[in-house]
């Protein structure tokens, strides 16, 4: 396998760095065989993963875009999707080769490190503004500039509470929750174990709590529809603990 | 006291306020017509590139400017002490081109065309006074809005946006996606 | 290349200055003996004088400026007036209501409530004394505050702050904010 010969820092983004495969390949943008270039970019991405390098998020996402498409490609009702999106992406780095295109042809021109303007010498005069605005402008401007939402207001302390007290809850209580409601009633439906979690921490525990509880074969997860959660016997479920 | 020349009054005040000044703004100061603050600046021009004084006039779009000439650039940066010759990073660069070329443009939208986050980069050209606000457009979350600005023109040798070089293959239809973009 | 004249060199670093520069700082950026670059700056002043440019040298102990002739100042004036009059844009505004809502308030505040610099739209604000600096708040980096001003009341027909409309979806608690805020 061909060694990462570069860092990512070197790439101004995901789009760069499929540009540079291209090219690399001498490959036509306009009819380019975009699957090989997936193939390579996720191969890429994928050896840095393994070498646990740190990788952009930006460039994550597009793996994650590429790994989508891939999969749609799988799926035979789904061609059509996977076509629209291909050409999509296409679209995409064809607009962005255009924009590195333009932006060299601007690279060249640019005079602006050699000319200089003469600062301003100006008379010592009233600087005041002397404009007279109705009220509503101002609350339309503000309105304007925090949003309908003002969700960009910077947060309250209120907001900070839940993290700072962060709530955790731990696996082995809602192991022992689990157990006791399957003591109760044998077989749960698997959803109905997370039916009236609202809090993403307990969320995650049972999650956790059902996966620990099947690896120890204390329960088993019967493969109906919906999928139901079932206590294992003849090791019983124990009663709870606390 | 004696009738100041128009050439004159016109070389003051472009020489004192440094930044650039609309050919409006100076035939009202001097209260006349603009062709006639136009015609005046045509000559004031030429005079300066015949005799290659040490600055020239810029025109950027309907304002005009005072400015030195690059080949200077060497002694005065020796003068004045300056560093700042830090050439603009790819990055920048490439922002450039989109608002340049798509104006007015939200941030999303270049960070579309780019494929990575750009506030950054942005707010640098901002601060350069390279790229400025142009209020925000009618969209959902009314997003600010970014255009180019006349230290851009000066900065790339361009006295108007018409002169922005031809994208390859760009087409009519392309210029209208500015609008229909999320 | 053609060689560059030194009065023109001279010229075009006095320029890019607009503050006094030094004989000595001359002479040493030209490469040239500080009586060559005295000479030179002589003939520039009598050029200037009997040219009756629109500039002049000016001499400060040892050091020389280019300045625009007093006679001049009633142009320069009146296209700086016309300047000052122009009303304020969307961006200047919309700092002015966050700044009047949250006072006292940082640069960063205004920023982060915006997503974009504003540093150049809060300077001509000062500028324009709509806004001026509240002291530094008790925060790390000790920022600078700024509040708005009489101007400011003035320009909204408003005699006091309190006198500010409520803004619908405004909360008490966000008021609070503003004396928590990082």
């Amino acid at each position: 396998m061909e060694s990462i010969s570069f860092k990512l820092e070197q790439f101004e983004g995901p789009l760069d760095l499929m540009l540079h495969l291209i090219s690399q390949h001498k490959l036509d943008i306009f009819s380019v065989e975009i699957t090989s270039v997936m193939q390579q970019y996720l191969q890429i991405i994928g050896d840095m993963q393994r070498q646990d390098m740190e990788i952009a998020s930006s460039f994550l996402e597009m793996a994650s875009r590429l790994v989508y498409i891939k999969t749609l490609s799988l799926l035979p009702k789904r061609q059509q999707e996977q076509e629209e999106l291909t050409r999509e992406l296409t679209g995409q780095l064809i607009e962005y080769s255009l924009c590195r295109q333009v932006a060299a042809v601007l690279g060249e021109n640019y005079v602006g490190d050699r000319l200089f303007t003469h600062p301003a010498q100006l008379p010592e005069t009233d600087t005041t503004y002397r404009r007279i605005h109705r009220l509503e402008e101002l609350m339309r401007a503000y309105l304007s500039a925090v949003g309908r939402g003002q969700r960009k207001l910077p947060p309250s302390q209120e907001v900070f509470r839940p993290i700072v007290r962060r709530h955790v809850v731990s696996v082995s209580s809602r192991i022992a929750y689990l157990l006791q409601r399957l003591y109760a009633k044998p077989q749960i439906p698997f959803l109905q174990l997370f039916a009236e979690i609202t809090d993403r921490s307990e969320l995650v525990a049972t999650f956790l709590a059902v996966l620990e509880l099947i690896k120890d074969q204390r329960i088993q997860v019967l493969d109906d529809e919906a999928l139901t959660v079932s206590a294992v016997y003849p090791s019983p479920a124990q009663p709870p603990l606390s | 006291m004696e009738q100041l020349r128009i050439d004159r009054r016109i070389e003051a005040i472009l020489f004192a306020s440094g930044a650039p000044v609309s050919c409006e703004r100076l035939a009202q100061a001097l209260g006349l017509t603009k062709g006639a603050v136009y015609q005046q600046l045509q000559l004031l021009e030429q005079q300066y590139d015949t005799q290659k004084t040490a600055w020239q006039l810029l025109r950027l779009e309907d304002s005009f400017q005072l400015c030195t000439r690059a080949e200077y650039a060497p002694d005065i940066k020796a003068a004045l002490a300056i560093t700042r010759n830090t050439p603009l990073s790819q990055a920048a660069m490439e922002v450039l081109a989109v608002i340049s070329y798509n104006q007015p443009v939200t941030r999303a939208f270049v960070e579309q065309v780019r494929g990575v986050d750009c506030s950054a980069v942005m707010n640098s050209l901002v601060e350069k006074h390279l790229i400025e606000e142009a209020g925000r457009l009618e969209l959902p979350g009314r997003p600010i809005a970014y255009r180019t600005t006349d230290v851009f023109l000066r900065s790339f040798g361009l006295e108007s946006l018409e002169q922005l070089p031809a994208v390859p293959g760009r087409e009519e239809q392309e210029q209208q996606t500015i609008l229909e973009k999320p």
